[in-house]
Protein backbone atom coordinates (compact mmCIF):
# COMPACT_ATOMS: atom_id res chain seq x y z
CA UNK A 1 0.00 0.00 0.00
CA UNK A 2 1.06 3.52 -0.77
CA UNK A 3 -0.65 6.88 -0.10
CA UNK A 4 1.11 10.21 -1.53
CA UNK A 5 -0.81 13.27 -0.66
CA UNK A 6 1.41 15.85 -2.49
CA UNK A 7 1.22 19.33 -4.04
CA UNK A 8 3.32 18.30 -6.89
CA UNK A 9 1.83 17.03 -10.25
CA UNK A 10 0.95 13.57 -10.38
CA UNK A 11 2.35 10.54 -12.41
CA UNK A 12 0.42 7.61 -13.82
CA UNK A 13 3.49 5.66 -13.86
CA UNK A 14 4.49 6.45 -10.37
CA UNK A 15 1.15 5.50 -8.68
CA UNK A 16 1.55 1.94 -11.34
CA UNK A 17 4.79 1.21 -10.27
CA UNK A 18 3.62 1.63 -6.48
CA UNK A 19 1.22 -1.55 -6.81
CA UNK A 20 2.62 -3.78 -9.80
CA UNK A 21 4.84 -7.03 -8.91
CA UNK A 22 5.42 -9.49 -10.47
CA UNK A 23 2.44 -12.38 -9.76
CA UNK A 24 0.17 -9.57 -10.08
CA UNK A 25 -1.04 -9.96 -13.87
CA UNK A 26 -4.10 -7.02 -13.49
CA UNK A 27 -3.45 -3.50 -12.81
CA UNK A 28 -6.62 -1.16 -12.80
CA UNK A 29 -5.43 2.61 -12.39
CA UNK A 30 -8.32 5.54 -12.15
CA UNK A 31 -7.43 9.09 -12.71
CA UNK A 32 -9.73 11.81 -11.95
CA UNK A 33 -9.26 14.92 -13.71
CA UNK A 34 -10.56 18.82 -12.81
CA UNK A 35 -12.79 19.75 -15.35
CA UNK A 36 -12.81 23.17 -16.87
CA UNK A 37 -16.50 22.95 -16.54
CA UNK A 38 -18.37 22.51 -13.39
CA UNK A 39 -22.69 23.43 -13.09
CA UNK A 40 -22.48 25.74 -15.90
CA UNK A 41 -19.44 28.02 -14.67
CA UNK A 42 -15.68 27.79 -16.61
CA UNK A 43 -13.18 26.24 -14.08
CA UNK A 44 -9.58 27.67 -14.45
CA UNK A 45 -8.51 25.71 -11.27
CA UNK A 46 -9.83 23.43 -8.18
CA UNK A 47 -7.82 24.11 -4.64
CA UNK A 48 -7.90 20.95 -2.78
CA UNK A 49 -7.47 21.50 0.93
CA UNK A 50 -7.43 18.74 3.51
CA UNK A 51 -7.28 17.95 6.93
CA UNK A 52 -3.62 16.19 6.32
CA UNK A 53 -2.61 13.88 9.16
CA UNK A 54 -6.11 12.56 8.85
CA UNK A 55 -6.45 12.08 5.64
CA UNK A 56 -3.75 10.10 5.53
CA UNK A 57 -4.82 8.13 7.99
CA UNK A 58 -8.62 7.36 6.26
CA UNK A 59 -6.98 6.88 3.07
CA UNK A 60 -4.53 3.93 4.69
CA UNK A 61 -7.70 2.73 6.73
CA UNK A 62 -9.67 2.24 2.93
CA UNK A 63 -6.89 1.50 1.34
CA UNK A 64 -5.64 -1.35 3.89
CA UNK A 65 -9.74 -2.69 3.62
CA UNK A 66 -9.72 -2.81 -0.03
CA UNK A 67 -6.56 -4.88 0.18
CA UNK A 68 -7.65 -7.41 2.80
CA UNK A 69 -11.00 -7.75 1.43
CA UNK A 70 -9.80 -8.23 -2.19
CA UNK A 71 -6.04 -9.36 -1.90
CA UNK A 72 -4.75 -6.56 -4.42
CA UNK A 73 -2.39 -4.09 -3.38
CA UNK A 74 -3.27 -0.12 -3.44
CA UNK A 75 -1.94 3.16 -4.12
CA UNK A 76 -3.98 6.22 -3.95
CA UNK A 77 -2.09 9.78 -4.76
CA UNK A 78 -4.10 12.72 -4.12
CA UNK A 79 -2.98 16.17 -5.21
CA UNK A 80 -4.00 19.27 -2.75
CA UNK A 81 -3.28 22.49 -3.44
CA UNK A 82 -4.06 24.28 -6.69
CA UNK A 83 -5.08 21.72 -9.43
CA UNK A 84 -5.15 23.64 -13.19
CA UNK A 85 -7.90 22.36 -15.42
CA UNK A 86 -7.32 19.27 -17.27
CA UNK A 87 -4.53 18.08 -14.80
CA UNK A 88 -4.96 15.03 -12.64
CA UNK A 89 -6.46 15.50 -9.21
CA UNK A 90 -5.86 11.97 -7.69
CA UNK A 91 -5.35 8.89 -8.60
CA UNK A 92 -6.04 5.12 -7.02
CA UNK A 93 -4.20 2.06 -8.59
CA UNK A 94 -4.90 -1.22 -7.80
CA UNK A 95 -2.94 -4.47 -8.70
CA UNK A 96 -3.61 -8.31 -8.00
CA UNK A 97 -3.15 -11.66 -9.80
CA UNK A 98 -6.85 -11.15 -11.97
CA UNK A 99 -8.71 -8.56 -13.14
CA UNK A 100 -11.36 -8.64 -11.39
CA UNK A 101 -10.46 -8.14 -8.00
CA UNK A 102 -8.10 -5.26 -9.32
CA UNK A 103 -11.47 -3.66 -10.15
CA UNK A 104 -13.80 -4.36 -7.44
CA UNK A 105 -10.49 -2.46 -4.85
CA UNK A 106 -9.76 0.53 -6.98
CA UNK A 107 -13.44 1.27 -7.67
CA UNK A 108 -14.08 0.61 -3.32
CA UNK A 109 -11.20 2.67 -2.75
CA UNK A 110 -12.24 5.74 -5.19
CA UNK A 111 -15.90 5.53 -4.21
CA UNK A 112 -14.91 5.62 -0.27
CA UNK A 113 -12.50 8.09 -0.37
CA UNK A 114 -15.45 10.55 -1.62
CA UNK A 115 -17.52 9.84 0.62
CA UNK A 116 -14.76 10.07 3.83
CA UNK A 117 -11.83 11.71 3.31
CA UNK A 118 -10.97 14.71 4.79
CA UNK A 119 -10.48 16.68 1.33
CA UNK A 120 -12.50 19.78 0.03
CA UNK A 121 -12.11 21.31 -3.06
CA UNK A 122 -12.71 25.30 -3.87
CA UNK A 123 -13.34 25.79 -7.40
CA UNK A 124 -11.73 28.68 -9.27
CA UNK A 125 -13.26 30.24 -12.06
CA UNK A 126 -10.39 32.68 -12.75
CA UNK A 127 -6.92 32.10 -12.16
CA UNK A 128 -6.44 33.41 -8.43
CA UNK B 1 -10.37 22.14 30.22
CA UNK B 2 -8.19 23.19 27.23
CA UNK B 3 -9.60 21.57 23.94
CA UNK B 4 -8.43 22.44 20.36
CA UNK B 5 -10.64 23.21 17.07
CA UNK B 6 -9.44 23.02 14.20
CA UNK B 7 -11.81 24.39 10.76
CA UNK B 8 -11.62 23.45 7.30
CA UNK B 9 -13.24 24.79 3.97
CA UNK B 10 -16.53 26.23 4.71
CA UNK B 11 -16.25 25.87 8.54
CA UNK B 12 -13.38 28.09 8.29
CA UNK B 13 -14.95 30.50 5.97
CA UNK B 14 -17.67 30.90 8.39
CA UNK B 15 -15.41 31.28 11.55
CA UNK B 16 -12.68 33.08 9.56
CA UNK B 17 -9.81 30.93 11.60
CA UNK B 18 -8.22 27.94 10.97
CA UNK B 19 -8.49 26.58 14.61
CA UNK B 20 -9.62 28.16 17.86
CA UNK B 21 -8.87 26.78 21.42
CA UNK B 22 -12.05 26.18 23.78
CA UNK B 23 -12.55 25.80 27.24
CA UNK B 24 -15.10 23.39 28.10
CA UNK B 25 -15.99 21.62 31.70
CA UNK B 26 -15.00 18.51 32.46
CA UNK B 27 -17.99 16.43 31.30
CA UNK B 28 -17.98 17.68 27.64
CA UNK B 29 -19.19 15.84 24.48
CA UNK B 30 -17.16 16.99 20.89
CA UNK B 31 -20.61 18.16 19.58
CA UNK B 32 -20.53 21.00 23.55
CA UNK B 33 -17.44 22.88 21.30
CA UNK B 34 -20.27 24.69 18.84
CA UNK B 35 -21.18 25.98 22.40
CA UNK B 36 -18.06 28.65 21.89
CA UNK B 37 -19.37 31.93 20.72
CA UNK B 38 -16.30 32.10 18.00
CA UNK B 39 -17.80 29.83 16.61
CA UNK B 40 -21.58 31.31 16.43
CA UNK B 41 -20.76 31.52 12.90
CA UNK B 42 -21.64 27.75 11.80
CA UNK B 43 -25.04 27.53 13.43
CA UNK B 44 -26.04 27.32 9.23
CA UNK B 45 -23.53 24.80 8.88
CA UNK B 46 -24.02 22.62 12.24
CA UNK B 47 -26.72 20.31 10.72
CA UNK B 48 -23.85 18.90 8.19
CA UNK B 49 -21.02 18.98 9.95
CA UNK B 50 -19.06 15.76 10.87
CA UNK B 51 -16.94 15.77 14.05
CA UNK B 52 -13.37 14.23 14.40
CA UNK B 53 -11.68 13.82 17.48
CA UNK B 54 -7.48 12.93 17.38
CA UNK B 55 -7.66 12.51 13.81
CA UNK B 56 -10.76 9.65 14.21
CA UNK B 57 -14.48 10.48 12.74
CA UNK B 58 -16.50 10.71 16.07
CA UNK B 59 -20.24 10.71 17.73
CA UNK B 60 -21.02 14.21 18.91
CA UNK B 61 -21.67 12.37 21.82
CA UNK B 62 -18.29 11.33 22.62
CA UNK B 63 -16.34 12.34 25.32
CA UNK B 64 -13.39 14.50 25.88
CA UNK B 65 -10.13 14.99 27.21
CA UNK B 66 -7.78 17.80 28.19
CA UNK B 67 -6.11 18.74 25.22
CA UNK B 68 -7.61 16.94 22.71
CA UNK B 69 -8.45 17.88 19.04
CA UNK B 70 -11.09 18.58 17.72
CA UNK B 71 -12.12 18.89 13.87
CA UNK B 72 -15.24 20.22 12.46
CA UNK B 73 -15.98 18.93 8.86
CA UNK B 74 -18.29 20.16 5.97
CA UNK B 75 -19.16 17.30 3.82
CA UNK B 76 -15.95 16.48 1.67
CA UNK B 77 -15.11 17.14 -1.64
CA UNK B 78 -11.84 14.72 -2.44
CA UNK B 79 -10.95 12.49 -5.70
CA UNK C 1 -11.83 5.46 -30.08
CA UNK C 2 -8.21 4.27 -30.91
CA UNK C 3 -7.38 0.35 -31.85
CA UNK C 4 -3.54 -0.92 -31.62
CA UNK C 5 -2.32 -3.39 -31.91
CA UNK C 6 1.26 -3.18 -32.09
CA UNK C 7 4.97 -5.55 -31.53
CA UNK C 8 6.51 -2.89 -29.48
CA UNK C 9 6.16 -1.95 -25.74
CA UNK C 10 2.88 -0.56 -24.71
CA UNK C 11 2.75 2.90 -23.33
CA UNK C 12 0.38 4.00 -20.32
CA UNK C 13 0.32 7.62 -21.26
CA UNK C 14 -0.06 6.97 -24.77
CA UNK C 15 -3.28 4.76 -23.86
CA UNK C 16 -4.18 7.90 -21.23
CA UNK C 17 -3.95 10.54 -23.97
CA UNK C 18 -5.50 8.76 -25.95
CA UNK C 19 -9.03 8.92 -24.20
CA UNK C 20 -8.45 12.29 -22.60
CA UNK C 21 -10.47 15.28 -23.15
CA UNK C 22 -11.69 18.47 -21.09
CA UNK C 23 -15.12 17.09 -20.29
CA UNK C 24 -14.13 13.38 -19.29
CA UNK C 25 -13.36 14.03 -15.43
CA UNK C 26 -12.75 10.30 -15.29
CA UNK C 27 -10.19 7.65 -16.56
CA UNK C 28 -9.90 4.06 -16.37
CA UNK C 29 -7.11 1.85 -17.32
CA UNK C 30 -6.53 -1.74 -17.37
CA UNK C 31 -3.35 -2.97 -17.67
CA UNK C 32 -2.79 -6.66 -18.37
CA UNK C 33 0.77 -8.05 -17.48
CA UNK C 34 2.26 -11.08 -18.52
CA UNK C 35 2.62 -13.35 -15.49
CA UNK C 36 6.35 -15.22 -14.78
CA UNK C 37 4.56 -18.35 -13.46
CA UNK C 38 1.18 -20.01 -14.77
CA UNK C 39 -0.17 -23.47 -13.49
CA UNK C 40 3.14 -23.65 -11.79
CA UNK C 41 5.43 -23.25 -14.80
CA UNK C 42 7.73 -20.76 -14.78
CA UNK C 43 6.96 -18.50 -17.99
CA UNK C 44 9.52 -16.08 -19.88
CA UNK C 45 7.69 -14.60 -22.34
CA UNK C 46 4.46 -14.82 -24.01
CA UNK C 47 4.17 -15.04 -27.76
CA UNK C 48 0.85 -13.53 -28.67
CA UNK C 49 -0.45 -14.37 -32.17
CA UNK C 50 -3.64 -12.73 -34.02
CA UNK C 51 -5.71 -13.00 -36.52
CA UNK C 52 -4.87 -9.43 -37.03
CA UNK C 53 -7.26 -7.70 -39.51
CA UNK C 54 -10.60 -9.71 -37.47
CA UNK C 55 -8.90 -8.37 -34.41
CA UNK C 56 -8.84 -5.34 -35.41
CA UNK C 57 -12.23 -5.33 -37.21
CA UNK C 58 -13.63 -7.03 -33.48
CA UNK C 59 -12.07 -4.45 -30.95
CA UNK C 60 -13.57 -2.18 -32.61
CA UNK C 61 -16.71 -3.16 -32.83
CA UNK C 62 -16.59 -3.72 -29.03
CA UNK C 63 -15.14 -0.10 -28.04
CA UNK C 64 -17.68 0.94 -30.37
CA UNK C 65 -20.44 -0.84 -28.38
CA UNK C 66 -19.07 0.35 -24.98
CA UNK C 67 -18.78 3.86 -26.12
CA UNK C 68 -22.74 3.78 -27.06
CA UNK C 69 -23.23 2.07 -24.10
CA UNK C 70 -21.98 4.04 -21.29
CA UNK C 71 -21.04 7.19 -22.89
CA UNK C 72 -17.38 6.81 -22.98
CA UNK C 73 -14.20 7.10 -25.08
CA UNK C 74 -12.21 3.47 -25.20
CA UNK C 75 -8.81 3.07 -26.62
CA UNK C 76 -7.57 -0.85 -26.97
CA UNK C 77 -4.04 -0.93 -26.86
CA UNK C 78 -2.73 -5.10 -27.26
CA UNK C 79 0.90 -6.17 -28.15
CA UNK C 80 1.28 -9.17 -30.38
CA UNK C 81 4.41 -10.97 -30.58
CA UNK C 82 6.20 -12.21 -27.62
CA UNK C 83 5.96 -10.14 -24.83
CA UNK C 84 8.76 -10.82 -21.61
CA UNK C 85 7.39 -11.68 -17.84
CA UNK C 86 6.34 -8.63 -16.34
CA UNK C 87 5.80 -6.14 -19.30
CA UNK C 88 2.41 -5.30 -20.29
CA UNK C 89 0.59 -7.11 -22.92
CA UNK C 90 -2.99 -5.17 -23.27
CA UNK C 91 -4.14 -1.67 -21.83
CA UNK C 92 -7.75 -0.71 -22.08
CA UNK C 93 -8.78 2.97 -21.43
CA UNK C 94 -12.15 4.18 -20.83
CA UNK C 95 -12.86 8.19 -20.02
CA UNK C 96 -15.95 10.27 -19.50
CA UNK C 97 -17.44 12.44 -17.34
CA UNK C 98 -17.91 10.53 -14.50
CA UNK C 99 -15.99 7.67 -13.22
CA UNK C 100 -18.96 5.00 -13.12
CA UNK C 101 -19.33 5.11 -16.83
CA UNK C 102 -15.67 4.87 -17.20
CA UNK C 103 -15.29 1.84 -15.04
CA UNK C 104 -18.11 0.13 -17.01
CA UNK C 105 -16.85 0.94 -20.23
CA UNK C 106 -13.41 -0.44 -19.10
CA UNK C 107 -14.89 -3.90 -17.72
CA UNK C 108 -17.27 -4.26 -20.42
CA UNK C 109 -14.41 -4.11 -22.96
CA UNK C 110 -11.42 -6.33 -21.45
CA UNK C 111 -13.99 -9.21 -20.54
CA UNK C 112 -15.07 -9.40 -24.28
CA UNK C 113 -11.77 -8.79 -25.82
CA UNK C 114 -10.72 -12.31 -23.79
CA UNK C 115 -14.13 -13.81 -24.53
CA UNK C 116 -14.16 -12.66 -28.84
CA UNK C 117 -11.03 -11.08 -30.13
CA UNK C 118 -9.45 -13.44 -32.33
CA UNK C 119 -5.91 -13.26 -30.07
CA UNK C 120 -4.15 -16.40 -28.78
CA UNK C 121 -1.18 -16.74 -26.02
CA UNK C 122 1.43 -19.45 -26.54
CA UNK C 123 3.74 -18.87 -23.26
CA UNK C 124 7.18 -20.15 -23.38
CA UNK C 125 9.15 -21.35 -20.22
CA UNK C 126 13.05 -20.94 -21.25
CA UNK C 127 13.81 -18.09 -24.30
CA UNK C 128 13.05 -19.52 -27.27
CA UNK D 1 -15.56 -23.15 -55.98
CA UNK D 2 -12.40 -22.14 -54.48
CA UNK D 3 -12.54 -20.94 -50.61
CA UNK D 4 -8.83 -19.63 -48.54
CA UNK D 5 -9.10 -21.35 -45.10
CA UNK D 6 -6.88 -19.45 -42.53
CA UNK D 7 -5.37 -21.66 -39.59
CA UNK D 8 -4.47 -20.02 -36.28
CA UNK D 9 -2.39 -21.05 -32.80
CA UNK D 10 -3.60 -25.05 -32.19
CA UNK D 11 -5.11 -25.68 -35.37
CA UNK D 12 -2.27 -23.87 -37.10
CA UNK D 13 0.16 -26.76 -35.45
CA UNK D 14 -2.25 -29.31 -35.98
CA UNK D 15 -2.47 -28.98 -39.77
CA UNK D 16 1.15 -27.92 -40.18
CA UNK D 17 0.49 -25.01 -42.28
CA UNK D 18 -1.03 -21.25 -41.93
CA UNK D 19 -3.33 -21.82 -44.53
CA UNK D 20 -5.56 -24.35 -47.01
CA UNK D 21 -6.90 -23.90 -50.05
CA UNK D 22 -10.18 -26.17 -50.43
CA UNK D 23 -12.44 -26.88 -53.15
CA UNK D 24 -15.74 -27.03 -52.63
CA UNK D 25 -18.91 -27.78 -54.45
CA UNK D 26 -21.52 -24.55 -55.12
CA UNK D 27 -23.84 -25.40 -51.94
CA UNK D 28 -21.34 -25.82 -49.04
CA UNK D 29 -21.36 -24.25 -46.04
CA UNK D 30 -18.27 -23.27 -43.49
CA UNK D 31 -18.28 -26.24 -41.55
CA UNK D 32 -18.09 -28.53 -44.92
CA UNK D 33 -13.90 -26.95 -45.35
CA UNK D 34 -13.10 -29.42 -42.36
CA UNK D 35 -13.68 -32.60 -45.29
CA UNK D 36 -10.84 -31.19 -46.27
CA UNK D 37 -8.52 -34.65 -46.04
CA UNK D 38 -5.03 -32.15 -45.36
CA UNK D 39 -7.48 -30.98 -42.31
CA UNK D 40 -8.60 -34.09 -40.86
CA UNK D 41 -5.47 -33.33 -38.12
CA UNK D 42 -8.31 -31.27 -36.36
CA UNK D 43 -10.82 -33.78 -36.19
CA UNK D 44 -9.63 -33.19 -32.12
CA UNK D 45 -10.19 -29.46 -31.92
CA UNK D 46 -13.06 -29.20 -33.98
CA UNK D 47 -15.51 -28.89 -31.49
CA UNK D 48 -13.90 -26.10 -29.89
CA UNK D 49 -13.43 -24.59 -33.26
CA UNK D 50 -15.17 -21.33 -33.70
CA UNK D 51 -15.73 -20.12 -37.63
CA UNK D 52 -14.73 -16.81 -39.02
CA UNK D 53 -16.12 -15.86 -42.52
CA UNK D 54 -14.80 -13.14 -44.20
CA UNK D 55 -13.47 -11.57 -40.85
CA UNK D 56 -16.98 -12.11 -38.93
CA UNK D 57 -17.98 -14.55 -36.71
CA UNK D 58 -19.78 -16.61 -38.92
CA UNK D 59 -22.07 -20.30 -37.76
CA UNK D 60 -21.15 -23.41 -39.06
CA UNK D 61 -24.24 -23.35 -41.44
CA UNK D 62 -23.32 -20.19 -43.21
CA UNK D 63 -23.48 -20.42 -47.10
CA UNK D 64 -20.03 -19.97 -48.85
CA UNK D 65 -19.53 -17.86 -52.42
CA UNK D 66 -16.23 -18.28 -54.07
CA UNK D 67 -13.42 -16.71 -53.34
CA UNK D 68 -14.94 -16.49 -49.35
CA UNK D 69 -12.11 -16.62 -46.26
CA UNK D 70 -13.13 -19.07 -43.52
CA UNK D 71 -11.00 -18.92 -40.70
CA UNK D 72 -10.73 -21.77 -38.07
CA UNK D 73 -10.46 -20.05 -34.43
CA UNK D 74 -9.59 -22.47 -31.12
CA UNK D 75 -10.74 -21.12 -28.24
CA UNK D 76 -9.11 -17.20 -27.51
CA UNK D 77 -6.81 -15.80 -24.78
CA UNK D 78 -5.94 -12.64 -25.46
CA UNK D 79 -5.85 -9.70 -23.16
Amino acid sequence: MEILLTREPLSLDAACRAVRAPGRGGVVLFLGEVRPEEKGKAVSSIEYEAYESMARKELERLAAGAERAHGAAVAVHHRLGPVPAGETSVIVAAASAHRAEAFAACREVIDRLKESAPIWKASFAEAR
Amino acid sequence: MKISVLLFASAREAVGAPSVEVALPASATVSDVLREPRLAGLAGLAPSLRFALNEEFARPDAPLREGDVVALLPPVSGG
